[in-house]
Order: structure tokens, then sequence, then C-alpha cells
């Protein structure tokens, strides 16, 4: 397979992620899914790339982005449930309270 | 033994250790532990002193106690410090200061008496570190670096409207010096590193050294606080807890003065002597329009912080008065008195105004109020603190035999070679101080007693009887025999003038 | 330096740290050392250097023994040298002798005057500590120290006009007078100030070995553009201005009055004898200056005159016992003043210590009247205390002689001489000054004796209480009186000679064209052919006229002084304001200086730099934050959206 | 290559309908679902680029306890899906819009990358891709390996305090019950005495 495949099905991915956070704005949950999606299409465009140019970094820098996803989703899905205790919803609508 | 030992290092980071040490007691149920700690801490510190005076070679114009680690080597910063004969004064001031809040806070401050003590010591360390610094990156941090516990100091301890004053403290004093960053960092590109004695032999031309006069002029003029940018300066008096007035107006104004001579002086000679006339206008301003504000102040932190203001107008006076009488006489020998006097002010400033400032704090917290018109006959109640308070209020008047005539008297002196009416405007303090100083001391001290509670009023004893004792010893003894202090700085200031006086064109 | 005059510096030392050692043994242990140990050390003292003054003053005017030389180096600056030193010659050893002299018997007549006082120790620490800052003044070598004593005699003043802290006009008394005080110093130290400028010394020595080279040298001291004046001509006026605020000459007088709050004691040490004259020391020491400087002369003479009269003429409408005896004080200032302003130095002088024995003894007197009358001051509740006060009343008329001038007394030697003086004076204002002086004596002669009348003879006007229990004041009060009205008799007589001839050495210097004093002097044929000479002279039966005029006003047509009142109402009007001085000063410089404070922190402080710059400015920020945080939802997505569209954008921009 | 290339559009195609499952799907359980089918099907890609242990990495540690915790938390927390889906259609446009452009962007640069030149390496029968990253890991990333593992901590320990109640307990609050004063228990008011009419 050529180098291009991969990065076009990473790209799709990546638009797709984009569209998901467009339409599903209000629903944390879903954000921080497409966010899980979009770091998946990160990594495939890192990892094809390492593969092609014949080195490691690629890969490294994926295992660190898996690092800190992990731990942002922990911490993302914390937040969460914090905020879901506290307001009984998890509508992004809801969370105004950063306005100015 | 002492000559091994980094004394300096030792002066700024020993009290920032002992102010962490503090911090670490907690709370309140171990506060004895925090006030002995920070007592400790500031007695060693005044002991360093010691060593530093002994050492200190008044017959060499060079930097002394030199340290030189590098720090930032790729950028050109160092670790480096040093004294001459205009920071050792001020380095033994602060520790003496910083020890005689720590004894005056023993008993008036009764919560989060670690933090306290740990912001005051943190600030020492910080204060030191901007007289010793010689590196102008290392200098910046600890300029910058003072305005945090201070404003902590306000903000925590301070009276009903300190948000206000701690806020704009901050503010006022950061925005003036954000200009003088820039100043630094465009000489750093010229010298190629941030060596301060190095921006000294730095060639410039008019224009460069205009636009970083003016930048430094408002970083100092901020901190001084100079005439329109002054208005700081009563706001965070009022609302600072008497402690931190004290270091406010003892030392952190100093900052300015010593800015002008450290920076603007020889750095930028030129530019000095061409805009003389701004500062020496601004100052006379202060001398003047600033002490007649004085005498209509009802609170007496807020008059004190005027007839502060009104001082080190003196100070900077005589700091750019230099540029007259050298344009007249063309010998740096008459220049000589004009900048001694100025730093004799200062010190003499810091002993009476802190003085003052300890004993308004005294009243405050006998009868929480600063307000002229809730006292009245005190003298009757505490005869001691009266005394005490008539021989600070002397100081302030300039009355000969206390410190605080010897830098007016030299500068008065010395004004009336550069112009006569420069002299007699500076002079005209001698009526106006007189006025609000003993005017207020009338309303607040003598007469019948006016309000029922002054009766009840303890006189000062066990720690504020220390430290009015150890002040107005310092205020006596500076105005009988002022030689010693000023044999420290005849050579730094000759070398200064020197250089002040000497062109930095090409 | 040779072993005498280091035995002279170290006597002159001794005389002037023993009164401080008194002074803060007193202050700092008085609660210890109680009320009896207060006085007995500060009178011990002060009794110590009184008789080592008479010491030293036999070293220096009989064996010629003089020291100038520096104690220890004050600071130092460049080239100028600030030294304490003593400079110990005729003048200096003069002025201490009269010093201590005063001050101990002042230390002696507090014992009875202040007893009982809940201040008493602190009332004997601060007269010795005045005398301690009198001697400083008078013995100084330099303008530094000079300047040390000076303030320290105000800061004394201050004090013990104040003494009675819970009395507001007490306070406000000792406020008038520093802050005048002040105003004149202001003058003194731009005065010190020019002489470092132009002499690069404050050493007398010095300055006085360069002055005719400057005065030569034509000098010029740029007071505005194109207006210059002589620089010698302003040091001396300078000097003045200070020498009139200690000394309350004209317009700067107005604080002496008030001054009279403090204690008896004080109004006779500080007010009468020696602070006040401390101006007229001055001057007389800088004689080498103002020489050189004719149109100065023309100004003290013509300053001295006018106070001479004008403020005697106020002394005629005061009740004030205390009040009359002080604006007598003023006008004897413009006296010696006018001595100065007449280059009759050593007639200003002699003046000055005649008038320190005989003006002592008259408040000293006036105050054992007050302490009979129970601390009442009012003349017109006094009356015919001859009867109750023997002693006083002889002393006391001792003393309205010697100030009325009448031989043989003192004050007839001194004054007759400076009315001679002045009339021979050529300078400018000379004519004037001879007039203002003339009246004097007759204006001097008038009010003494008015208040000696009203005080001693005339009916009684007193309660009955105070009546029956008015009695003569104890020895510690009456003794001192005794002994000054001993110098007060024949001090003139003695002195009158010795003044004429060289009594000061080269202490004082008189340029020869203005020397008024050798022309008295060739016709000075002893003192007993001066006093048989004076029924010859003007000023001798003006001053009888008004010793008549008050016996006739007050005690045989003791209604008279109430229809001229009433006949002449604006004059008096005009006397009972003090010409106004003080309305003026209060509503210019009081009321007026504070209502420009508050207009200045209103509008300048408050409104302008706090209002319009510094919270103007966050007002601005404020504002436009306002305006951009409206930018701010507060909704995640949109700043998601933001963040997307801003990838976007850039991605767009570079692709 | 064939099977290769087979195998490679198989996935490609079935990840990316996964991936629009997880957005377009009304409940977030399925979203999940899928999240965790589309992680399933790029592990396989990254396989084909001979990355074995990071594919298998993310099956382990993503599916299995990431994913696994975000179906715990869509699950306990009663979310009303409805509400939350309003306007779907209406954003759709904006979602299509911003998507091509993204595409177009990303379409544009690989065509115009030049990235035809680059082999598709296989590599040798003993290449081990977990010892080739662990030699790098263990010696020129070191700090950073390190680094990821405090972070990790880290967020452990914030997520278990955030998320962390404090128990509730009963017991008494003598204090309180000791200052409690009678007037605060009853209080009594003054009413005027109704009047018959």
């Amino acid at each position: 397979m050529t180098l291009s495949a991969y990065l076009i099905v990473s790209s799709i991915l990546f638009g797709l992620a984009i569209a998901g956070m467009v339409i599903n704005r209000k629903n944390l949950i879903l954000l921080l899914m497409c966010i899980e999606l979009m770091l998946l299409s990160v990594n495939t465009n890192f990892i094809a790339f390492s593969h092609f140019s014949g080195n490691l970094q690629g890969q490294l820098f994926v295992f660190f982005i898996l690092t800190v996803a992990a731990a942002e989703a922990t911490i993302g899905l914390a937040i969460l449930m914090v905020f879901f205790r506290r307001q009984h919803t998890i509508s992004v609508q809801e969370m105004n309270s950063l306005k100015g | 033994m002492f000559q091994n030992l980094p004394l300096l290092s030792l002066e700024i980071w020993l009290p920032i250790l002992g102010g962490i040490f503090a911090l670490m007691t907690g709370d309140d149920r171990r506060a004895h532990t925090a006030r002995m700690i920070a007592l400790f801490t500031a007695i060693i510190c005044l002991l360093l002193c010691v060593p530093l005076y002994l050492g200190y070679d008044n017959n060499s114009a060079a930097m002394q106690f030199t340290e030189n680690q590098p720090w930032i080597a790729h950028y050109g910063i160092d670790y480096t410090l040093g004294v001459d004969g205009i920071s050792l004064p001020l380095i033994m001031l602060t520790t003496l200061t910083t020890l005689v809040v720590v004894i005056a806070s023993w008993r008036p401050i009764k919560t989060q008496v670690a933090q306290y003590m740990a912001a005051f010591l943190i600030m020492q360390g910080m204060m030191v570190g901007v007289f010793a610094a010689l590196d102008a990156v290392l200098f910046y941090i600890f300029w910058e670096g003072m305005l945090i516990p201070m404003y902590l100091c306000i903000g925590m301890w301070g009276g009903a409207n300190r948000n206000y004053a701690s806020i704009k403290f901050f503010l006022y004093t950061f925005f003036g010096s954000a200009l003088m960053l820039v100043a630094l960092l465009y000489m750093r590109y010229y010298s190629g590193s941030f060596s301060i004695l190095g921006y000294w032999t730095l060639k410039l031309s008019m224009t460069e050294q205009i636009w970083i006069f003016l930048a430094f002029l408002l970083a100092f003029a901020v901190k001084v606080p100079m005439f329109p940018f002054h208005t700081w300066l009563p706001d965070a008096h009022t609302e600072a807890p008497a402690g931190g007035s004290v270091v406010l107006a003892a030392l952190m104004l100093k900052m300015g003065v010593y800015g002008f001579l450290r920076f603007s002086l020889p750095i930028t000679p030129d530019a000095s002597r061409m805009l003389d006339w701004v500062v020496i206008t601004l100052s006379l301003i202060a001398i003047v329009y600033i002490a007649l504000v004085a005498i209509g102040q009802k609170d007496m932190k807020r008059l004190i912080a005027y007839s502060s203001i009104a001082h080190m107008g003196f100070a900077t006076l005589a700091c750019f008065m230099i540029y007259l009488i050298l344009n007249k006489t063309g010998s740096i020998q008459d220049a000589y008195l004009s900048l001694e006097g100025s730093m004799v002010q200062m010190i003499s400033h810091a002993f009476s105004t802190g003085a003052m400032f300890f004993g308004v704090g005294i009243l405050y917290e006998r009868y929480a109020s600063r307000m002229i018109d809730d006292f009245g006959g005190i003298v009757n109640s505490m005869p001691h603190f009266a005394a005490f308070f008539m021989l600070f209020c002397m100081a302030n008047v300039g009355m000969p035999g206390t410190s605080g005539f010897v830098g007016e008297f030299m500068i008065i002196l010395s004004a009336f070679k550069a112009s006569p009416w420069i002299a007699f405007f500076a002079a005209s303090t001698l009526v106006l101080a007189a006025a609000y100083t003993l005017w207020m001391y009338k309303r607040v001290f003598f007469g019948e007693v006016t309000h029922e509670y002054v009766n009840n009023f303890d006189d000062i004893k066990g720690s504020e009887t220390a430290v009015m004792t150890i002040l107005g010893v310092m205020v006596i003894a500076l105005g009988v025999y002022p030689q010693p202090l000023l044999n420290m700085m005849h050579v730094t200031v000759g070398h200064l003038l020197t250089i002040a006086n000497t062109t930095k064109l090409m | 330096m040779t072993t005498s005059s280091n035995f002279l510096s170290n006597l002159a030392l001794a005389i002037i740290l023993f009164p401080l050692l008194g002074c803060l043994i007193a202050g700092f242990f008085g609660k210890k050392i109680g009320q009896r140990g207060a006085h007995w050390v500060t009178t011990l003292m002060v009794g110590a250097s009184f008789f080592l003054s008479i010491y030293l003053v036999k070293l220096v005017v009989f064996d010629n023994l003089t020291f100038n030389g520096a104690i220890y180096t004050w600071g130092s600056s460049g080239n100028f040298v600030f030294d304490v030193g003593f400079l110990i010659d005729r003048l200096s050893a003069l002025m201490m002798l009269t010093v201590t002299f005063v001050s101990f018997l002042v230390h002696i007549y507090s014992i009875g005057y202040m007893k009982g006082d809940p201040g008493y120790q602190r009332f004997f620490s601060y007269i010795s500590l005045f005398t301690f800052a009198m001697l400083m003044l008078v013995s100084a070598n330099n303008f530094m120290q000079l300047y040390f004593g000076w303030e320290g005699v105000g800061l004394v003043s201050y004090l013990l006009i104040g003494f009675w802290y819970k009395k507001n006009s007490a306070n406000e008394g000792g406020l008038k007078a520093f802050l005048i005080n002040r105003v004149g110093d202001l003058g003194f130290i731009l005065g010190i100030g020019a002489i470092l400028a132009f002499f690069g010394s404050v050493d007398y020595a010095t300055v006085f070995s360069q002055a005719p080279a400057l005065a030569a040298s034509n000098a010029m001291v740029n007071i505005y553009p194109h207006i210059h004046w002589s620089a010698i001509t302003v040091i001396c006026l300078l000097l003045f201005i200070g020498a009139m605020g200690k000394s309350a000459q004209m317009p700067l007088h107005v604080w002496l009055p008030e001054s009279m709050e403090g204690p008896t004691p004080i109004s006779a040490l500080i007010h009468a004898a020696t602070m006040v004259t401390a101006g007229v020391y001055m001057v007389a020491r800088m004689s080498p200056l103002f020489e050189l400087s004719p149109v100065s002369l023309s100004v003290i003479l013509i300053i001295g005159g006018t106070s001479a009269l004008f403020t005697g003429i106020l002394a005629l409408v005061q009740n004030d016992i205390k009040r009359v005896v002080a604006y007598s004080t003023l006008s004897q200032l413009g006296y010696m003043m006018a001595a100065l302003g007449a280059s009759a130095f050593s007639a200003g002088i002699f003046h000055l210590f005649t008038h320190a024995c005989f003006k002592a003894l008259l408040f000293l007197a006036a105050g054992s009247v007050i302490i009979g009358m129970h601390h009442e001051q009012d003349m017109r509740k006094m009356g015919n205390l001859r009867k109750y006060m023997p002693i006083t009343y002889v002393t006391f008329l001792i003393g309205a002689l010697a100030l009325c001038a009448i031989p043989p007394f003192a004050g007839f030697y001194s004054k007759d001489t400076i009315i001679d003086a002045v009339h021979l004076s050529t300078v400018f204002g000379g004519t004037y000054a001879y007039y203002c002086v003339l009246i004097g004596t007759f204006v001097t002669a008038l009010y003494t004796f008015r208040a000696f009348f009203m005080t001693f003879h005339t009916e009684e006007r007193m309660d009955q209480h105070t009546r029956e229990t008015i009695k003569e004041s104890s020895a510690v009060v009456w003794i001192p009186l005794l002994v000054l009205a001993v110098p007060s008799i024949i001090l003139g007589w003695v002195l009158e000679g010795p003044m004429l001839e060289n009594l000061f050495g080269n202490a004082i210097y008189t340029a020869s064209q203005y020397d008024t004093l050798s022309t008295i002097a060739s016709d000075f044929h002893g003192s007993w052919a001066m006093m048989l000479h004076a029924v010859f002279t003007l000023p001798f039966w003006l001053a009888i006229a008004g010793v008549f005029c008050a016996w006739f006003a007050y005690v045989c047509r003791p209604q008279l002084p109430a229809v001229l009142a009433q006949r002449f109402s604006t004059l008096y009007t005009v006397l009972v304001h003090k010409y106004g001085f003080d309305e003026f000063n209060n509503w210019f410089f009081v009321k007026g200086g504070i209502r420009f404070a508050n207009w200045l922190f209103r509008v300048g402080d408050i409104k302008i730099l706090d209002d319009l710059m510094v919270n103007g400015s966050g007002r601005v920020v404020a504002w436009l934050s306002a305006a951009a945080r409206k930018l701010q939802t507060g909704y995640l997505y949109h700043y998601v959206l933001a963040m997307v569209l801003g990838v976007l954008v850039f991605g767009v921009w570079y692709s | 290559m064939l099977l290769q290339q087979v195998v490679f559009y198989f996935f490609a195609i079935s990840l990316i309908f996964s991936a629009s499952m997880v957005i377009f799907s009304r409940n977030p359980v399925t979203s999940a679902l899928f999240l965790v089918y589309s992680f399933f099907n790029s592990a396989i890609l990254w396989m084909m680029l001979n990355a074995e242990f990071l594919s298998l990495v993310l099956i382990f540690v993503y599916v299995g306890a990431v994913m696994t915790l975000f179906l715990f938390v869509v699950m306990m927390l009663n979310i009303d899906t409805e509400t939350l889906r309003k306007g779907f259609i209406k954003h759709a446009v904006l979602a299509v819009g911003v998507v091509i452009v993204v595409l177009v962007l990303m379409m544009m640069a690989i065509w115009t990358g030049n990235l035809a030149g680059l082999p598709d390496i296989q590599a040798p029968a003993n290449y081990s891709n977990t010892h080739a990253l662990g030699n790098e890991l263990y010696t020129h990333y070191v700090y950073a390996f390190e680094l990821s593992a405090m972070l990790l901590l880290v967020a452990i320990i914030s997520a278990i305090s955030l998320s962390h109640h404090k128990p509730k307990r009963k017991t008494q609050n003598i204090s309180s019950q000791v200052d409690a004063k009678p007037k605060d228990r009853v209080h009594l008011i003054n009413m005027s005495s109704e009047k018959k009419v």
C-alpha cells in the first residue's frame, strides 16, 4: 500500500471527527469521543509516516500521545462526573459560568 | 574567617530560607515558633552585616564582596553580586529594618503569623538582592519579586480598603518597571551581556540615551514616588499593616533613588544632564505641593505618607542637582555634598518615617483608627510614647541633632550652589514640614483627653519600647555623628560623579 | 595646640556638657530620683557650669587666652568639612557667663515656682537642655553648629511654651513660635547655603578672612534673569531673616507674646534673657560680614528701630502683666538690633547683657507676683501689692528703673549708648531709627510704670480669698530676685568703660567709616561723668516724662485711660488688635493655608491625579474589556468552533 | 500484495463506517461501542504498518481500559440524549462545510506532498517492533518516558480526588446540640386573637 492511502484514510477520519464535534456539540461525552477519534487519525498519520520513512520516532511519539490521551480521557471523564453530580446534566449549553 | 563566606548570597538567601521555614510551621498553633524563626533569621542577617561592614574597604571604588557564577550563560545572564558605598548602607538598613519589623510585629499580628513573618523575611532577601545585584536580569527579578510579598502583605493584613490599595500598588509599580525591562534588554543587545557595570561603559547616542533615560525615569519615578505618580503611596500606606508601611517607607521607596544612582546617572549621563530639569522640577513640586497637601490630611498614616513623598523629593532633587552644580563649577568636588546628602536623606528618612509609622501602628492597636480626630491628649496616658514620637517628629522636621537634619542640611546647602531659588523651594520644607508634623502632633498628643477611651491606653512596653529605642538611637546617632556613614560612601560617590560627568557620546 | 588652649577647650566642653548631663539624668531617671533629685542634679550641674564660666571669663578676658578649633569632624563631603568645634573668645565667653548665670538663677527660682507641678522633672530636664543648646549656639566656631544650637533652643522653647500641654492656648502658642521661628530659619539656612557656595566653608575664621575679598570682587547672586544682587548683601540679609525670627523683630515678632503661655521662669530665661537675644548675638558675631554690606546695615537699623517703637506702644494696652513685659522685651530687642544696624555691635551686646539681667529680674518678679496671686496674671485684678510682697516690690522697681534707663541703673548706660550710636549712624534710615528709639524711651517708661503702678500701687482689686492668702514668696524665689537686682543696678556702671574701650577684643569687627562707638568713646569720661551728664540729655527727660505720665494716669486720675481709649477709639482698636498682624496671619497663612492645602488635595490629588489619570485609565481598560467580553459567551462549543475555524483559516492561509 | 490491499480496503472502509456511526448514532452507548470497533479497525491498519506493539497497546489499553471507562460513565450517568440532539440537521450543514474544507486541504497536501517516492519497506523476518521500541524508549527517551509515567500518576490521583465523594457521616454534632437554646427551638409569636364577625 502507498503512504497516500493511509493518509487519506486518516484525513477522512479526522474530518469525520470534526464533523462529529460540530454536530454533537452539546453532548460532552460525544465531544470526548470525537477527540479520541481525532487522536486516532493523528496517530495513524504518525505511524504511517514512521513506517514509510523507516525510523521509529513516529511510533515513539504515538506512544506518548497514547499516554497523554489516556490521562486526558480519565481526567475529562472525572470532570464530567463532577459536573453531572452538580448540574444533573452534561449539556454543554449549561456550562457557561466562564462567561465574562 | 568571614572572608571566604559568600556574605552577600547569605544575606539574600538566608532570609528567604528562613521565610520558607517560617511558612512550614503552618497555622497559628505554632505561631511562636514562626516568630522565633523570624527573629533568629533577622538577627543572624544583622550580624552578618558586621563582617560586611568591617571587611568593606572605604578607599576603593570597585565593587566589593563580588560573587560571580554563570547562570544562563547562553543569554549572558550571570549571578553577579557586589556592593559599593551606595548599596552597602542600604543593605545594612534593610537588615536592621527587617529585624525591627519582626520585633514590632511580635504582639500586634495574631493571625497568620507564620505567613506574615515569612512575607517580610522573603522581602528582605529580595531587597538585599536588588541592592547587591550587578546583573540586570538578576536585578529585575529581585525588583519585581519584591512586589509579591508586599502585595500579599497589604492584601491580607491590610485595612478596610485593602483590595483597592494592594491592586493599585501592584499595577502601578509593575507598570512602571515594564519599560525598564525594555531598556535593559535594548542595552543587552549592544553590550552582549547583562552586566550592569558593562552598561556603564556602553557608548550610547543621544537619542538612545534619552529613550533609555525616560524608561528608567518612569520606573524609578513610580517607585520613589515622584510627583504625578505618587497617588499609590498614600493608599498603600494607609491600608498596609504597620510593618508593611515601615518596609514600604523605609526600604521600597529607596529603590527608586537607588535606581537613579545605579542606572540613570552612570548609564545615561548626557540625557540626565539634558533632562535634569524634569526631575528637578518634579522634585520641587513634590517638596512644596505634597507638603501642602499633607497639611490638610485627616488620616495620620496618609499624612506621614505624604511627608514621605516630600522627603523623597529631596533625595531625587539632590541626585540631579549635581548637573546644575557641575555645569556651574565644573569640579566634581562641589557636587559631592548634593549626592551624599541624597544618600543620607534616604537612610535618615527610613528611620524617622519608619518610626512614625510604627507609632501610628501602636495607636491603631490601641484603638482601631488612624484618624487624627479620634485621638487627642494621648500624652496624658502614654507619656513615654509621646516622648519618642516627639523625637521622630523632630527628625521628620529636620531638627539638628537628629538624622533628618543631616540630609536636608547637605541638600539645601548644595542647592544654593545650583540656584538660590531651588534652595528656597527646598528650604520651604523647614516651615511646611514643621507645620504638618507638629500640627498633627498637637492634635493627637497634646491637649485635654478628648475621648474617654484614650484614658485607658497603656503606655508602650516590651517590644514596642525596644523598637522605639532602636530607632531612636539610630536617629540620634546619625544626627550627632554622620561621619562614619559618609566615610563609607565618599570614594564611591566620587567614582559615580566622575562617570556621571563624563560624556558617553561618541 | 598649646596646653593652655587645650585646657580652654576642655573647660568649654565641660561647661557645655554639664547641663546636658543634668538634662539626661533628670529626663531619663526622673521617676527614680524624684522631684528633689531632679532639681538638685540639674541645678548643681548648671551651677558648676556657671562657676566654670566665671573661671573661663577670667582666662579669656584677663589672661587673653582664646581657642578656636574642632572637637570632632561631624561630617565631610568633597571639599567641605563640617566640624563640631568651639570658638572661645571674649564675646562667646561673656555670653556663656550670661547664659549660665541667668540659667542658674532660673533653676533655683523654678524650685519654688514649679513646686507641685506634675511635670516637675520634665521641666528641669528641659531647661537644662535649653542651657546646653544655648551654650552650643554661643560657643560655635562654625555655622553648622550655630544652626544646631539655633534650632535646639527653638525646639526647647517650643516644648516649654507648650509645657502645660493640657492648655490649648499653650500648645498653639508653642506651635506658632516654632513655625515663625522656622520662617526665620528658612532665611538663615539659605544664608548658610550662600556662605558655603561663596566661601566653600562654614568655618567662621575662613569665612571672615575671605569676606573682604568677596566684597571687593563684586560677586553677584542671580536672583532673577537680569537681576543681580551683591553676594555679601544677599548673605547678610538672609542671615538677618534668621535673626529676625529668633529675636522676634517685626514682622516676625508675633510669636513672642504668645510664648508667655509657658511657665514664667521660661519666659525669663528663654524669652527674655537668652534665646531671643541669639539673633543679636549672631549678627554681632557676623559683624565682619555685616560691616561689608551697608544695605543690610540699613535694613537692620530700620527694622530694629521700628520694632523698638511700635512693639513698645503695644505694651501700653496690655493687661496681662507677663505680656507687658513680653512686649517690652520685643521693644528692647529692637533697641539691640538698632545698635547693630548702627554698627555699635559692642553696645548691642552690652545692652543684651544688661537686658538679660533686668528683664530676667522683671520676669521673675512678675512670676513672684503671679505665685502670690495664685496664677492670676491680669493686672486689673491686682493693686497695692507692695503691702504684701515687699521684696518683690523693691526688686521689680529696680528692674523697672533699669528698663526705663534711669541713671544709674544698668539699662541707662547701655540704652543711652545705643541712642547716641544710632544718632551718629550715617547709613540710610539712621535718622528715622533715631526718632524711633528716642520716642521709645518715653513709651518704655510709660508702659513699665503703668504696669508697676497697676500692680503694686492703687487700690486693691483682687477678690477676698486672694487677698487673705496673699504673701511674699518663699526664699528660693526671692533670692534669685535679689541676686539679679545687683547686676541690674551696677552692671552698666561697671562695664560701660570697658565696653567702649575694647571689651570684646577681636571678636567684633567695625569698619572705620561706620565706627560710631569710637566717637562716643572719645566723649566718654568715666561712668560718673556720663551719669551726671544724663540730666542734660533728651532721653533722660523723656523717660522721666514717661514715668510721670504713668503716675498721673494710673495713680492720680485712674479714670483717664478709659476716657482716652474712648476718645481715640480707632487708635485704641488698632493697638488692641496689635496692628492686625495676628488677624492677618490667621486669615492668610493659617486659614488660607489650610484651605489652599485642602483645595490642592481635593482637586490636585483626588480629582485630577487619582480620578482622572489613575482610575481613569483603569476605567478605560474596564470599558474596553467590557466590550471585549461580549466575545466570551462561555459556551464551550463556541470556543471549539472558533478553534476549528482558526485551524482552518491557518491551513488555508499557508496552503 | 493483493491480499494486503483487500485487507487494507476492508478495514479502512470499516473504520470510516464505524467512525461515522460514532457521530451519527442516537444512543451514546452505541457510539461508544462503535468507537471501540473503530479502534479495532485502526489497530489492524497499524499492524499492517509493522507497528505491532502500538496496535496491541491500542487494543489493550484503549479498548480495555479507557473505552470501558467511557462506557461505564455513559451508563452510570442517566443522560437525556434526546434534548442533546436538538438542532442536529441545522448543524449538519455547517459540519459538511467544515469537513469539505478540511478534506480539500488535506488532499491538497497529500497530492502536492510528493509522497510517492517513499517505498513500502517490509521489515526483516527477525524484526521485533517491541524490541526496537523498547531500545529507543529506555535509552534516548528515558526522561520523556519517566515524565509520562509521572503524568499518568498525576492523572490517577487527580481523577480520584475529583470524583471521590466524602462519605456523609451521620454522627451527632455534640457542640451544636449543647449550644442549642430553648428559644432557638421554639419560636413564640404573638397574634391578635380573631374576632367573631
